[in-house]
């Protein structure tokens, strides 16, 4: 591993902190859910963790992930401010998208989180492409696609194994699969074996147990690592259960899809209990703390913060600044006099 | 008379027509446990073979019906997102609707598409708020929009015991809307038959879907100063454009109100084919979503976004005010 | 193999008939592109005859097939009859389509002819739903899919194969190989092998010598009959070349793509001579002569025939009859007073 | 002075942008080659990471492009067919056109869409006939017909250059448009302003690609009789409707020939909006391709079903002759 990766993120209390960030971020989160605050819901990333914290600790700053609907936890683990992240999903003006986007689309570009999405497998060709363009322009930055399960179904996604294996792309995709694709099992679902898909292309694939961060971060590091020197793409299948609901509203509405047996043994591996295991005496209570005062301020921001003005519902519709009509028909000047030069544009390429 | 919402008007309307027909099959993502509550019950009924749970796959499954109708089934597919119609445009643009014309009468694909919850919910965000019937109707496929339960009810039938392919938008502000309906006369809806849901002689607002009910508000507001038609198409492709006409020529007035973009949307079609051949004395409006909206998160925004009573009050009134 | 199976096209004889009259329709053809009485050109079917020949002799009447832009071959091996289907290619009212479809759309529904396809990869899943409607009407129907090498980079057909396994139906997919995506190789273009992405969703998939009848043929009535007693699905890869262009507009505007010696060594195996080398003495002249009497019939036939009346352009745009507006705005009658009733209603499953 | 074709000032655009940025990069099927005549010579001078073949996987190699523009390239995708565009309308009208008001304006997807061909070529049927930019115009992605060499040849250096994604259409019916144009002179063309090839005093004809030939055409051989304005939009969205205003507010009178499906069609929001914000002095009218056209075979069918130069003549005799 070169020294430039290794980031502060891969030691034992630095999983466990992500992971523990993730989790209440998540509780908070679903609290917010159910107090009105969050509008339209959240796809809870609980139980799932070690994953994102896994993989992203194997990630440096500049290099870049796209994410799911089920994004909190890659966009935290990549380093987002969850303050600034907890204001997207409440859709307040100070959020990581200005309230443009929310939980499903909640992205960071300056430190490479090409965000959330809300299609099944449509992260995988843009993280592909991403990649593409570091590779060509000299850079060893590494690209990560996040998806669940239900995305190896897609087609696209399929096409993406093909262009990354034939072009030999520095991007890992990383396959979580936490059983389910809301109520259908993966066996109602796959044909074959999640893994062998990718193998099919040339992709080296294995699977790990998702709910063990040390696990993953040694599978996600050699990968990415394959990866920079050059190796072309690999895959990761990250198995673990998914805790809670597939969205809140599931909180609401109960659907009968998982045996209550199944529930509770799923959650009976913990994955910040098998991280913990890994910390020394009091080192759990203290980070637990920590990130508690993180996540309170995270709360407090949130709901102070003024919601975005109704009269820049438009901007940033078109990069360049181009205001089309309204829906009567007229054409209203930006209210955000920022429109035209907010975009992000990566130094490395251009 | 019994009480109706929308919802169970969809959901009656399909196990009626399963019942009825067995070569009627459906096919969706998480449809066994029904999650959107129109399937509710049927895979117990009627198993696997006809209520199909698919993967995550909508370009395979939606050309995977279009094989099936070809073999004589009646498939109807839920879809959860309106933009996975975005999804599956080939599919049913290019494949599904081009069938007949292309063999010459040989093969008919009959596939109903579903979108139970058109438009904005709250909250769902950019890629999830997409209103997109009037692709649909560009490209020629049949495409209905019921505002009532009844109508959701009739619409659904028809469109399954249409010969070709139909798409079916149930907007997710219509699903709520309850009638007092009588269970016995429910029955098939005519593709092409508009619907005066209130009489007026000054003003003609055509509203389409869920804004039916904003139209209705708006008249009432106004009823002391403005006598307002509320016309509600029903099927927007094929359109009943003599039912319109009848309105029109009587109030030389016209007001759409349409929650889709503006650029190309229904309610352009609507103001053109008015300007053609209807006797228009004022100019017309339409209330729209705006060109190329991306409906943003933050419910402020979201709401801007779409068109609000409101603006088609301003508007009625404007167009009343008119000089001819 | 069943005694309905065996059907009148697998014998030596008839197999090499076939591809005789395959290859001698597709030389017509060509010279009446050049003459231009086919608008707007083909894709030459010349080189992969035994494919068709082989698959479709493997299948019963009422089997049902879905074919490609390069359909001809697969058209007339399923039994449509050449002298309506050149009278389709050359826009004739009496062709297969009533001279709506033309040579990509080629269909014979009451031959289950389910239709070349313009679009690449398109006709998997259509023939996947068939034969998911066969199966569950408690017919032992299977469906064939065929397409090419280029086809399975398309997303559709690798989400098509899940479906197809998951749900063991009775399709066979066969990849005609012949080493091009129109100027694209197969090694630029797929990673892995075509067999290991049928494979990787436990699809049974061999490759067999596309030039060889007798093998495809072979190779087809196995996977046939598995499909038949209820084994599922089954991919075929044969490989071939293609002897002439892309598509007749090549004949035009040469682009270099493929080098002459590679062409004269792939040109040099004709599936013909492969096949005419098991008839006994003075058959292939003779069933050469018979063939050469239907296309004459054939070519005379199209050539008097008819083109269709303008006045009925939009004729069985919908299959219910519905009139829509013409491009002035108006709403014609239909011109064809059979349009209510043409369409196909396939008596097992209804 | 050089004569310059539209096919070649494609081809000159692309090779100019190439030299000009090296973030411009080239995607699609059997461009090494050249197959369309646009990407001649590109791969041999710029290697295959600028110019490359891609295999048969539209969708993917479209998002793929958009996650290239997000890290900082500006990729330009050939299609060969334009229905190609509805199998990846999902990655183009729900990823890319989506990005930059989902992010708050952190991202921006500057890649370039374009159909060397669109509309139909003769005998190619029903599946490589359409001419689908009315969608895009309806979901806002910005929409590009040019009509001239000239045109061609900025059009697509704006689309190149924009930082949003652009769908341009070549249409197949103007790729051999001959111009005398000075090659110097050439440069972008903005978006959102048309071009008025003839003025004229009694009628405005918009005419859109291809068919501003035939409207040129048509205003010539009724120059004796009927002062035509030929107007030709280029950018369909965002569209010159100022300049459109200025015309109409001038003749009173307006047709529009479009070779597209007339529902909800760019010919029908141009109505649309001469009838609302225009001094239109008699009804308008429009002459474009049927309701859910499908495109036959037969040359004779193919041809009944596109717009014909004598359909607009008379629709502009008849608004001219039409009663104030
Ligand atoms: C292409 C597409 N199809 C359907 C949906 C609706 N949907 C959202 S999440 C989901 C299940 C996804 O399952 P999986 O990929 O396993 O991810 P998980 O939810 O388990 O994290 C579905 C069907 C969608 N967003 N996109
Ligand atoms: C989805 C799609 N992409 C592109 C095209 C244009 N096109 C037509 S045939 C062809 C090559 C097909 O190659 P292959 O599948 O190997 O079949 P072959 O032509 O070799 O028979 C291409 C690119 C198309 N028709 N459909
Ligand atoms: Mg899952
Ligand atoms: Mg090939």
């Amino acid at each position: 591993m070169s020294e430039r990766t290794t980031v502060h993120r891969s030691g034992d209390e630095e999983l466990y902190r992500t992971m523990r960030l993730v989790r209440r971020f998540e509780e908070r989160a679903i609290e917010l859910v159910g107090a009105g605050e969050i509008v339209g819901g959240i796809h809870p990333y609980i139980g799932q963790e070690a994953i994102a914290a896994g993989v992203c600790a194997a990630l440096r700053d500049d290099d870049v992930i796209t994410s799911t609907h089920r994004g909190h936890g890659h966009v935290l683990a990549k380093g987002a401010d969850p303050v600034r992240m907890l204001a997207e999903l409440t859709g307040r003006a100070t959020g990581l998208n200005q309230g443009r986007g929310g939980s499903m689309h909640a992205a960071d570009f300056g430190r490479g989180i090409y965000g959330a999405n809300g299609i099944v497998g449509a992260g995988g060709a843009i993280a592909t492409g991403a990649a593409w363009a570091h590779r060509n322009a000299g850079s060893d930055r590494v690209t990560v696609s996040f998806f669940g399960d239900g995305a190896v179904n897609q087609g696209v996604l399929l096409e993406t194994f093909n262009l990354a294996a034939l072009w030999r792309l520095p991007v890992l995709f990383v396959c979580e699969n936490n059983g389910y694709a809301t109520t259908l099992t993966v066996a109602q679902a796959v044909a074959g074996s999640i893994t062998a898909r990718a193998a099919a292309f040339g992709i080296p694939a294995v699977t790990v147990d998702g709910t063990d961060a040390r696990a993953v971060l040694a599978a996600a590091t050699e990968a990415v690592e394959r990866g920079r020197a050059g190796g072309g793409p690999s895959f990761l299948e990250c198995t673990a259960y998914r805790f809670d609901a597939h969205h809140t509203w599931e909180h609401k509405a109960r659907v009968r899809y998982r045996a209550d047996d199944e529930v509770a043994a799923g959650r009976s591996r913990d994955p910040l209990d098998v991280q913990a295991a890994h910390l020394a005496e009091g080192v759990r209570a203290a980070v637990d703390a920590q990130v508690e005062a993180v996540l309170a301020e995270a709360v407090a921001f949130a709901l102070a913060s003024p919601p975005p003005d109704p009269a820049g519902a438009l901007d940033h519709l078109y990069a360049t600044g181009l205001r089309t009509r309204n829906g009567i028909g007229l054409v209203e000047p930006a209210a955000d006099p920022l429109h035209q030069a907010a975009a992000h544009v990566p130094a490395e390429v251009r | 008379m019994a009480r109706l919402s929308y919802l169970k008007a969809l959901q009656r309307a399909l196990a009626d027509e399963m019942a009825r027909d067995d070569t009627v099959c459906v096919l969706g993502e998480d449809i066994g446990v029904a999650v959107n509550n129109v399937t509710t019950g049927l895979l117990a009924r009627y198993g696997p073979q006809r209520v199909v749970d698919t993967p995550l796959s909508e370009q395979a499954f939606t050309s995977f019906a279009t094989g099936a109708a070809l073999a004589g089934l009646r498939p109807v597919i839920e879809f959860q997102i309106p933009s996975l119609l975005f999804l599956v445009f080939e599919q049913i643009a290019n494949q599904a609707h081009k069938f007949s014309l292309m063999t010459g009468g040989q093969a008919r694909v009959p596939v109903t598409y579903f979108v139970p919850g058109s438009g904005s919910r709250s909250g769902w965000a950019g890629q999830h708020s997409d209103h997109p019937y009037g692709l649909f109707a560009h490209v020629g496929v049949k495409t209905l929009v019921p505002a009532t339960p009844e109508d959701a009810y009739g619409l659904f039938l028809t469109a399954i015991r249409d010969d070709d392919p139909v798409v079916l938008f149930a907007p997710a502000g219509s699903l709520g809307v309850r009638a007092d309906v009588d269970l016995a006369a429910l029955g098939p809806v005519p593709l092409g038959v508009g619907r005066v849901h209130r009489a007026g002689t000054d003003v003609t607002v055509v509203a389409v879907g869920h804004l039916v009910q904003a139209a209705l508000d708006v008249a009432e507001q106004l009823a002391d100063q403005i006598s307002v038609e509320v016309f509600d198409p029903r099927t927007l492709y094929p359109f009943d454009w003599a039912g319109l006409a009848e309105s029109v020529n009587r109030t030389g007035r016209l007001v759409v109100v349409d929650d889709s973009n503006r650029m190309c949307g229904i309610a352009g079609e609507i103001l053109a084919v008015a300007a053609e051949e209807m006797r228009l004395t004022v100019p017309p409006k339409r209330v729209t979503r705006p060109d190329g909206a991306v409906l943003p998160f933050a419910r402020e925004l979201d709401l801007a976004v779409q068109p609000q009573a409101d603006q088609l009050l301003t508007a009625v009134q404007e167009v009343f005010k008119a000089s001819r």
